[in-house]
């Protein structure tokens, strides 16, 4: 499978009459997006607004976060089995707006976490606060449940980003990146002498508010499998999850998984990545035991030598790492995990909710419960109005000035456990 | 009959036909040391304590599921239910606005459901 | 605990109930115990039995203390 | 701008008295900088001066403990300084032990800010790393260089009250406390290096290590049970009625010994279960459940075994958390050992 990324460098967003891309610029009509979004009735109203890397605004509460990109060759088409119609993606051409995002914004239940500084030291800690962000705030229909607004919410933002996608079909993309990804046979041959390494991707799977949809297919419902990382560069993963911001995957961070792109950087040269395998992290024990029992049964099967386990989320996932982790090891392969901490404010807390000696080399994204305070801004896009409720908040942590003290845990993509930040703990 | 431990009342209602639901009076930590205590009387948990990754001091609610009583101790259970204890009191006790308590029991059950 | 105990050279027998978490804290000798909240009694039995099962698991504790062991041993109580 | 005054504390072979033959050598001050002062002193610029050295032999602080904190302590407070600093000691045991004990005395005996060096491996290090800042070094002189600076750097953060970063960044020893900072490389690449370093078999460091899982040889066995000293531990919780002293239900740093000369029987009405992690009904209606005093009595006094040690431990370990039970466990181990016990039963629950 081999797939040609083409990035359309895009430095700045603005509402126009026409819809296009003109000299790195996003001209979006708000009239059109605003009519796709309108098709579901169960979305009253919805509003748009723009924030800029350094625009003193701040965003919150988060839902998801989504690159638009588009398929120009090759099978399937972008968001499959969700947006579009379910089909193998993963090869040919696809176009990407890089430098651009569209940002979720809504109240699905009455406590709400995700905050994006675009600028002072809470931009630090978010990855978006670098791009250029159509943010956008649906209202539902009343008496909309809670299972129902979650999704048409996550369906309007993926098209939302389908549709600016769309706009650079058409465009010489600045630069372009190849990624190709033998069968497991041709691999082998073409890498005879490199270390043969895989990827183990644990997704959060456990209820409304805390799934992954995969072509579609909620991931809870899945056994262990086995995809293309290419497949997963064109929407094959997507974010249902909007809680634990820190350490939730959007699909923005699914779209460019940092772990696959620095599996692929290696490619040939120092190792043969030769195969990506998603998990999932169910609430009942026994779907923990059956999941991490086919991941480890996957890996042994494959012949891998090594394997990179990436986690999402906070509390019982340690257990499904720990268990993913310690089976691995005891087929002979050797295992690197992604993690984050919840050491306390102080940061002498028992990190980990789970152990094993098996586990001796971990990278954290940090500690999540490093308190911040973000600096007063000027503009809030969305709502503040839960602030105190946020993940991290506490009652008063919305101070008088205007400034925020929180953990950083309420920050969207703080601590993310697919590495996609420098941040680090020790 | 499973046991459903819980200080959830919307549990008790939606899930009373399908397990033998026992209601604590009690904050999160309470649930967590009753089901200790039931752990070591030979149940075995069924679902994971820290049930989603809402953090145990953002949902004031926790519905457990364990086994039947069994004639050994498990010891998984054992350590699972420990290390939950630990991270539950770790986290400072935050304001929890009561005008969401109905999404909060809401997001608990949906944890334990099996769709 | 174990370990800082046999590291001074006293040989130390760990009456635990569950047997893993000794062995992963390190205890060479381990003598299974009864419950978590008793692990040395059964409150469903009568004061005599009662007695009687302790000194039963006592006994083995010894028999563990008195029998080399070249690594971590369980002493099932007979 | 003023300058922050220092007090630095060195051994005898660094103040050029002399090595091992002059250990013993009584402490002393002297004004100004001495030896490895002389580096610290450039380090420090303008900002800060070493006012006073105190030189002292690593055999006469360990030999004379009491004495030996209580004179330097005088010392350092004659002058008063705005930090202390001792060291580095690198991989020199007793002296590293030395700088380690005099900067917890001086920290909390005088309220100023303190910090030594030393090799990781130092005994030291393991004993004082969590009490104050040690810097790590090399494990010989040769890494003087390279910790001076490093010392100086961290000295002066701490003098002027800046936040202190993360181990890796400050170069001083991991010490429990995980604290955030921004690495070079994305977490992803480091992910994938590590990776490739474990399946090389080269050494790569865990970012965050996992509790200690370390074991030990088993001790030999007890020849003659019939005449030996046993004594009993728990960490079940098992304290005297009222737990006088007030172990806590879930934290393990605290320990109790309590004599039990002429006990027979553990009874509700003297005994109960300070632990939080079990249900305590049955502990408190009859503590030999957990702590079996009763049958250890009979077995004494029928000759199987030699003696009942009249004294028990307890402490509320869960069996899980291996780090903090550890120091309280070392110091009654030793306990035991001097009072002759041969052999231990510890019972969990």
């Amino acid at each position: 499978m081999k797939l040609e990324l083409g990035c359309i460098k895009i430095r700045d967003i603005m509402f126009a009459d026409k819809s296009e891309i003109r000299d790195g610029i996003l001209y979006v009509n708000a009239k059109e997006l605003e009519q796709i979004v309108l098709e579901d009735e169960q979305i009253s109203a919805v509003g748009f607004d723009i924030a800029r890397p350094g625009e003193s605004v701040r965003i919150t509460p988060v839902k998801d976060v989504i690159q638009p990109r588009a398929k120009v060759e090759g099978g399937g088409d972008m968001f499959p089995g969700v947006v579009t119609k379910v089909a193998t993606v993963g090869s040919g051409k696809t176009h990407v707006l890089d430098g651009a995002a569209v940002v979720t914004v809504g109240k699905i239940v009455g406590f709400q976490e995700g905050i994006i500084d675009m600028t002072g030291i809470g931009a630090d800690y978010t990855p978006f606060s670098k791009t250029n962000n159509l943010v956008v705030d649906f209202s539902p229909k009343e008496n909309l449940t809670a299972h129902e607004y979650e999704k048409a919410i996550r369906v309007a933002g993926l098209k939302v980003a389908y549709a600016l996608g769309k706009l650079g079909v058409n465009h010489t993309p600045d630069e372009t990146k190849v990624y190709e990804y033998s069968s497991i046979i041709e691999g082998s041959k073409l890498y005879p002498d490199l270390p043969r390494v895989g990827y183990v991707m644990m997704l959060q799977s456990q209820g409304l508010l805390h799934d992954t949809y995969v072509y579609g297919v909620d991931m809870k419902l899945s056994l262990t499998t086995m995809l293309s990382p290419t497949e997963v560069m064109d929407g094959a993963i997507l974010s249902g999850n909007c809680v634990s911001a820190c350490d939730k995957n959007t699909t923005y961070h699914h779209q460019n998984n940092p772990v696959i792109e620095d599996l692929f950087a290696e490619h040939g040269k120092t190792l043969n990545f030769a195969a990506m395998i998603i998990t999932n992290e169910n609430v009942f024990l026994a779907d923990k035991e059956r999941s991490s029992d086919w991941s480890a049964k996957l890996v042994d099967y494959l012949d891998l030598d090594g394997v990179i386990i990436s986690q999402e989320g906070f509390g019982n996932p340690d257990t499904d790492l720990i268990m993913n982790c310690v089976k691995i090891e005891k087929t002979g392969t050797k295992t690197v995990i992604i993690t984050d901490e919840y050491a306390g404010r102080e940061g002498t807390s028992q990190s980990l909710a789970d152990a094993d000696p098996l586990a001796d080399a971990l990278v954290t994204a940090g500690n999540a419960n490093q308190v911040i305070t973000l600096p007063k801004i000027d503009r809030v896009i969305g709502t503040l109005d839960y602030t105190e409720k946020i993940a991290g908040g506490f009652a008063g942590s919305l101070e008088a000035d205007g400034s925020i003290t929180v953990e950083i845990q309420a920050i969207t993509g703080a601590t993310n456990e697919l590495g996609f930040n420098h941040m680090s703990a020790r | 009959m499973e046991l459903l431990i819980t200080n959830n009342p919307l549990a008790k209602s939606m899930l009373n036909e399908k397990y033998e639901v026992i209601h604590i009076n009690s904050d999160l930590v309470g649930v967590l040391i009753y089901c200790r205590n039931k752990i070591h009387e030979g149940h075995k948990l069924l679902t994971h304590p820290l049930s989603g990754s809402i953090k145990p001091n953002e949902n004031p609610y926790k519905s457990v599921i364990l086994s039947k009583k069994t004639k050994e101790t498990d010891t998984q259970s054992v350590k699972i239910i420990e290390e939950a204890i630990i991270t539950a009191k770790k986290f400072p006790k935050i304001h929890i606005n009561p005008q969401y308590d109905e999404d909060y029991r809401m997001i608990d059950v949906s944890l334990v459901v099996r769709e | 605990m174990v370990k800082e105990i046999e590291r001074v050279g006293i040989p130390v027998v760990h009456v635990c109930t569950v047997t893993p978490i000794s062995m992963t804290v390190g205890a060479n000798r381990i003598v299974p115990a009864i419950a978590i909240p008793y692990p040395l009694g059964n409150p469903t039995l009568d004061v005599k039995e009662e007695k009687q099962l302790r000194r039963k698991i006592l006994n083995t504790a010894l028999v563990a203390l008195s029998t080399e062991v070249d690594g971590q041993t369980i002493f099932e109580v007979k | 701008m003023k300058k922050f005054r220092v007090v630095h504390y060195i051994n005898q072979f660094y103040a050029g008295i002399g090595g091992e033959e002059f250990a013993d050598y009584k402490p002393e001050i002297r004004d100004g900088f001495v030896g490895p002062g002389m580096a610290l002193t450039g380090a420090f610029g303008d900002k800060a001066e070493i006012v006073s050295t105190i030189v002292c032999g690593d055999s006469y602080f360990n030999e004379n403990l009491e004495e030996a904190k209580k004179t330097i302590l005088d010392m350092v407070r004659s002058v008063n300084p705005d930090i202390f600093i001792a060291g580095p000691a690198f991989n020199a045991g007793r002296y590293g032990v030395a700088c380690g004990t005099i900067c917890e005395t001086v920290q909390k005996e005088l309220n100023i800010p303190v910090i030594t060096g030393m090799f990781e491996e130092n005994p030291g290090a393991e004993m004082f790393k969590d009490k104050m800042l040690i810097v790590a070094t090399r494990d010989s002189a040769a890494g003087m260089r390279a910790a001076v600076p490093t010392m100086a750097n961290l000295a002066l953060k701490l003098l002027n009250k800046e936040p202190i970063g993360a181990s890796i960044e400050e170069g001083y020893l991991p010490n429990g406390t995980r604290v955030n900072f921004f690495d070079k490389e994305r977490g992803s690449r480091r992910a994938v290096d590590m990776l490739l370093n474990k399946m090389a078999g080269k050494p790569f460091t865990t970012e965050y290590p996992m509790p200690d899982f370390d074991r030990v040889e088993p001790s030999p066995a007890v020849k003659d049970i019939k005449s030996v000293t046993v004594a009993l531990v728990t960490s079940g919780g098992i304290v005297p009625k009222g737990n006088p002293d007030r172990i806590e239900s879930s934290s393990a740093s605290k320990f109790g010994e309590y004599d039990i000369t002429g006990v027979n029987d553990l009874t509700a009405d003297t005994y109960e279960t300070a632990h939080g992690g079990y249900d305590p009904v049955y502990a408190n209606a009859d503590a030999d459940r957990v702590l079996p005093v009763d049958v250890m009595r009979d077995f004494e006094r029928e000759g199987i075994i030699g003696k009942l040690y009249n004294k028990f431990y307890t402490t509320v370990g869960n069996g899980t958390s291996t780090k903090n039970s550890k120091a309280f466990a070392a110091d009654f181990a030793q306990r035991l050992k001097n009072d002759n016990v041969q052999a231990v039963i510890l019972t969990s629950t």
